[in-house]
């Protein structure tokens, strides 16, 4: 078995799990494009952290890409966890107050 | 449910905890400086209209803030008439998923002892006098439309309940949503003489507080409510003007739309025949 | 003594003749409801263009100026407001113009499209407007409250007036979380009126100005908390999105297209709010920020894996709203202009495309990119305006997007923050490839089965002008933003004046 | 008691209800008991109005004949918590009506109260 060979099942075997279904092209070209949008989405986001110091920023940058290469298809969880099950929103809302109060009550 | 079992559950429990720490130390902080700011300017104005300080607040000094209040009672008869099946609309041109049925409530009275078949209707009857009784004096005592409205809509569920659907208080379809219309519309227009005449919506022509409309007006508008305030100070003359009959208005909306909520629960809806 | 209006004449009439229309088209249900409702539209439509600016105090109580324990009712002159005050100002000019140019379209579309008993439908696109339009001009906190609530029980219910199954559930979640966010928006009043006793904007404002707030910031800062919580509900910002997305995608797309100038309207209006009240405090921007990029990214990325061109639509107008809660929270000139302006040109565009949506129902009501093909060919003028909304949408130079996008990365850049400028391009060109995919499979894939009818579709004439005309819109402000801008830029320094 | 405490207590009180409010709308999965876990949630803050009304020695807002005005000023209560109270149980109504109106149709559509079951999430 060639590297190329090895290459080739790796991609084609990460490419299978973005199908759902009797695999349905529309779809899985919209998982595979939001799949890499999400990842220059975070990885541009690590960036952000320049603003308290670099070196902290590209560690950040350097890990969280390693993690979402590492992960591969995280799409599905991200659809998973942004569903409209309700009281999936209802806990994500609970915990963006929590966030929101921590931070302004302690950070500010 | 099974993701707030476990790891997630701790997680929105720790996050209730820091909401309620938030909540707590500003709450705590509060205590006891709570500023009156504007509430005693609205005390101390109190002799100039109504004896009663919260009618005076409600329907005059924020009276238009208790017009939309009072539109969203209206919207809350609407919204759930609608949903029972009152004028559900789909497009024309396709098909789609039916709208489910709404069945009437099943309830039945087998049998009504006596004491229930004799008292019953007296009971309603006290609690629609009881309602008036609060609404005509609303400036002077606590109460008001609401209360009112609240009142009779029971008396109307009490009836509901005892008797079915033949009852004695028995409303119609389009008479309930004929009260609500009056309702909500009288409020709003009884807003329109202070505009016509001041320029500012809904001023208290009656009460005329700042003297800006013409005496004649003032007297149409004022006297039929004209009392006198003994206080310590003196005697002030002075009278609540419009917002007796803006009381009035707001039970007739509030019967209806609690009595059209009452009215699609109990009994269903269908478009038909209205 | 500076003369000016206190007491304009059509703040009353843009609320109070919704209201009253809204009565009589509920109560007559079926007979007469087309011309009243239609003739209503338009004068509503005539006042808010006609309208001077100026202040109106609801009740004629007049301001109290403590020093002087005089009373007043001029609106310059500093005072305790004792009734309620409204404003109607540029902002409120452009806004409220274009909301109630979408009702009239959307009330004449209700009234041919949508089977009989529409009563209490149009009653409500009607109440809609009129709360969308109180948020706007209310300076007020309580009252503001007030037309959330109302706000928030409307969407519900046009969310379930078409009585299916997706329809319901989608209203219930709504009407769910908008009880939460409505409660913390009284909790957030509450804490405003006790800290400083009112709750006229411009009064609490003054006072915390005047004493400070020093060790009662914690106050104010779980105000802001629950505040922050009713903008995210108002707009369906990050957390919020699937359910406000079902929303816009459980109701017909004229309806969605009023409930997102709806939602634009108050994110504006909340947003300005909490800049003036909280603005002092640190964190407070940042918050915002995150809470809008997030909002961006997660939308775009929802609409590129939706397979149904409703729901497409409606995660980028969530996506969007990103745009224009990035321009507030940024607070700097450039930022607010460019997040007021986002805010008018997202309308008109999301409005194109959700007309094109309706227009698709005139087609045998699929939208989903399995079901639908070769609308094209029936009727290439949907196709077209869909194409050009899309464009126009994803901020290409000719058509508006581009003019308020590029003044938001300007605000960008010059504040220090890059990465966020890169993150509007990106969400630009993906808010285009979304569309793409729905476009392409919708209109332009032939059919794979012979056996679909060739039957000749009539649109409605309506349906046809007002596509045209908000793609005339789009493009004049592409070309000449000043029409708009300069609406927007005294506002913006005003409020940064405070 | 001092107005400390007892303006204190009522707040404890109305931020323990809200915040049991919220909580039970995320854990309970019936739906009429999120319903009234929102109820919980609105009264909470009716409380919180109320104790911010509160004064020392405070008197209903009703003039009655012999009263001073100077005295009714300053002993009578903070009338626009007071009457923000009557606008959130208006709006506590409607909801409640409007919520309790859809579980209902849910309810005939789907024979069961579990919003796991009905509210999940899905793909369109």
């Amino acid at each position: 078995m060639t590297s190329t060979e090895t290459f080739y099942e790796k991609l084609k075997k990460w490419l299978d799990n973005f199908i759902t279904g009797s695999g349905y092209t529309n779809i899985t070209t919209g998982y595979i494009t939001g799949e890499l949008q999400f990842l220059v989405f975070i990885i541009i986001l690590s960036v952000f952290f320049r603003l308290f110091s670099v070196p902290l920023a590209i560690i950040l940058l350097i890990f969280i890409t390693a993690f979402a290469l590492y992960f591969a298809p995280v799409i599905k969880d991200v659809e998973k966890e942004n569903m409209n099950d309700l009281n999936r929103v209802l806990y994500w809302m609970v915990i963006y107050f929590a966030i929101i109060i921590a931070i302004t009550l302690w950070g500010g | 449910m099974e993701e707030l079992k476990g790891k997630r559950g701790i997680i929105a429990l720790i996050a209730l905890i820091i909401i309620t720490i938030g909540l707590l130390s500003s709450l705590e902080k509060l205590t006891g400086r709570v500023n009156p700011g504007i509430s005693e300017v609205y005390n101390a104005l109190a002799y100039l209209v109504a004896p009663n300080n919260l009618a005076t607040w409600v329907y005059d000094w924020r009276g238009f803030d208790t017009l939309i209040e009072t539109a969203v009672i209206y919207v809350g008869g609407l919204v759930s008439a609608l949903v029972i099946g009152r004028g559900v609309v789909q497009m024309k041109k396709c098909k789609q998923e039916s709208p489910v049925t709404s069945k009437p409530l099943e309830f039945r009275v087998e049998s009504l002892t006596v004491i229930l078949e004799y008292l019953g209707i007296p009971a309603a009857i006290l609690l629609i006098s009881y309602g008036i009784m609060i609404v005509t004096g609303s400036s002077t005592s606590g109460g008001g439309g609401f209360q009112c409205g609240v009142i009779m809509t029971s008396a109307y569920l009490l009836a509901a309940i005892l008797y079915g659907k033949n009852n004695p208080i028995k409303f119609g379809k389009r008479f309930i949503i004929g009260i609500g219309a009056i309702g909500l519309g009288g409020y709003a227009l009884l807003g329109l003489p202070g505009y016509l005449a001041t320029g500012y919506w809904q001023y208290n022509i009656g009460a005329d507080v700042w003297s800006l409309v013409p005496s004649i007006l003032h007297t149409i508008f004022g006297d039929p409510f004209r009392l006198s305030l003994i206080l310590k100070e003196g005697v002030f003359y002075s009278t609540p003007g419009i917002v007796p009959l803006i009381n009035i208005a707001e039970a007739f909306n509030v019967i209806g739309a609690i009595g059209l909520i009452y009215f699609a629960f109990l009994y269903g809806w269908s478009d038909e025949g209205e | 003594m500076i003369e000016s209006i206190s007491n304009l004449w059509s703040i009353p009439l843009l609320v109070i003749i919704p209201m009253l229309t809204a009565i009589i088209v509920n109560f007559l249900y079926d007979k007469a409801i087309k011309p009243i409702a239609i003739s209503s539209a338009i004068i509503i439509l005539i006042i808010s263009i006609i309208s001077p600016y100026g202040y109106h105090w609801f009740c004629g109580h007049p301001a109290l100026n403590p020093e002087t324990l005089t009373f007043t009712f001029n609106p310059n002159i500093f005072g305790y407001k004792l009734s309620l005050e409204f404003i109607f100002g540029p902002l409120q000019h452009i806004m409220i113009f274009i909301s109630s140019l979408i009702l009239l379209f959307c009330v004449i579309l209700s009234t041919i499209g949508l089977t009989k008993h529409q009563g209490p439908y149009i009653a409500l696109l009607f109440l809609l407007f009129m709360s969308s339009a109180i948020v706007i001009m209310v300076n007020d906190l309580y009252h503001l409250w007030i037309a959330v609530e109302i706000g928030s029980l409307i969407v519900v219910g046009i969310a379930a007036a078409s009585g299916t199954s997706i329809s319901h559930k989608a209203a219930l979640k709504y009407g769910l979380f908008s009880a939460i966010s409505g409660a913390g928006l009284a909790v957030s009043l509450a804490l405003v009126l006790g800290l400083t006793g009112f709750s006229n904007i411009s009064d609490a404002i003054m006072y915390l100005k005047q004493f400070g707030i020093g060790e009662m910031s914690t106050v104010l800062y779980i105000a802001f908390g629950f505040f922050v919580l009713s903008w995210m509900y108002a707009g369906g910002l990050a957390p919020i999105h699937p359910l406000k997305s079902e929303v816009y995608g459980a109701s017909y797309p004229h309806g969605t297209a009023l409930l997102q100038a709806q939602s634009k309207l108050m994110l504006v209006a909340i947003g300005i709010i909490m800049l003036r009240l909280f603005g002092m405090l640190p964190f407070v921007k940042e918050v915002m920020i995150f809470l809008s990029v997030i909002t961006m990214m997660i939308g775009v990325i929802m609409a590129l894996i939706q397979i149904d061109f409703r729901w497409i639509i409606a995660y980028l107008i969530i996506s969007h709203s990103g745009f224009v809660t990035l321009g507030i929270g940024l607070g700097t000139q450039e930022g607010l202009i460019g997040g007021i302006f986002q805010a008018v040109n997202d309308i008109i565009y999301m409005t194109i495309l959700l007309l094109c949506c309706e227009a698709l129902f005139y087609f045998g009501g699929k939208t989903s990119t399995k079901e639908a093909y070769d609308i094209a060919k029936k009727s290439p003028f949907i196709a077209t305006a869909t194409i050009l909304g899309a464009i126009a949408a994803s901020g290409i130079p000719p058509f508006n997007g581009f003019q308020s996008e590029i003044i938001l990365i300007q605000a960008c850049l010059k504040e220090g923050l890059p990465e966020i400028a890169v993150l509007i391009l990106m969400v630009s060109v993906t808010t285009f490839i979304a569309l793409l995919r729905g476009i392409y499979r919708i209109f332009l894939k032939p059919p794979e089965l012979q056996d679909q009818d060739n039957s000749n579709v009539d649109l409605p004439k309506v349906l046809i002008i007002g596509i045209i005309i908000f793609i005339i819109l789009s493009i004049i402000i592409g070309i000449y933003p000043d029409i708009v801008l300069r609406f927007i830029i005294p506002v913006v320094k005003e409020v940064l004046s405070i | 008691m001092t107005e400390v405490t007892i303006q204190l207590l009522g707040f404890i009180a109305a931020a323990i209800l809200i915040v049991v409010g919220m909580g039970g709308m995320l854990f309970l999965d019936n739906l009429i008991k999120k319903i009234i876990a929102f109820t919980l949630l609105s009264d909470g803050v009716n409380l919180l109005l109320v104790a911010l009304a509160y004064r020392e020695g405070g008197i209903v807002p009703i003039l009655l004949p012999g009263m001073s005005i100077y005295d009714f000023t300053s002993r009578a209560i903070l009338i626009f918590p007071a009457g923000i109270v009557l606008t959130n149980i208006v709006i506590g109504v409607s909801t409640t009506a409007i919520l309790v109106a859809l579980v209902i149709m849910l309810y005939r559509r789907y024979g069961t109260l579990k919003a796991s079951v009905i509210l999940k999430g899905e793909r369109r």
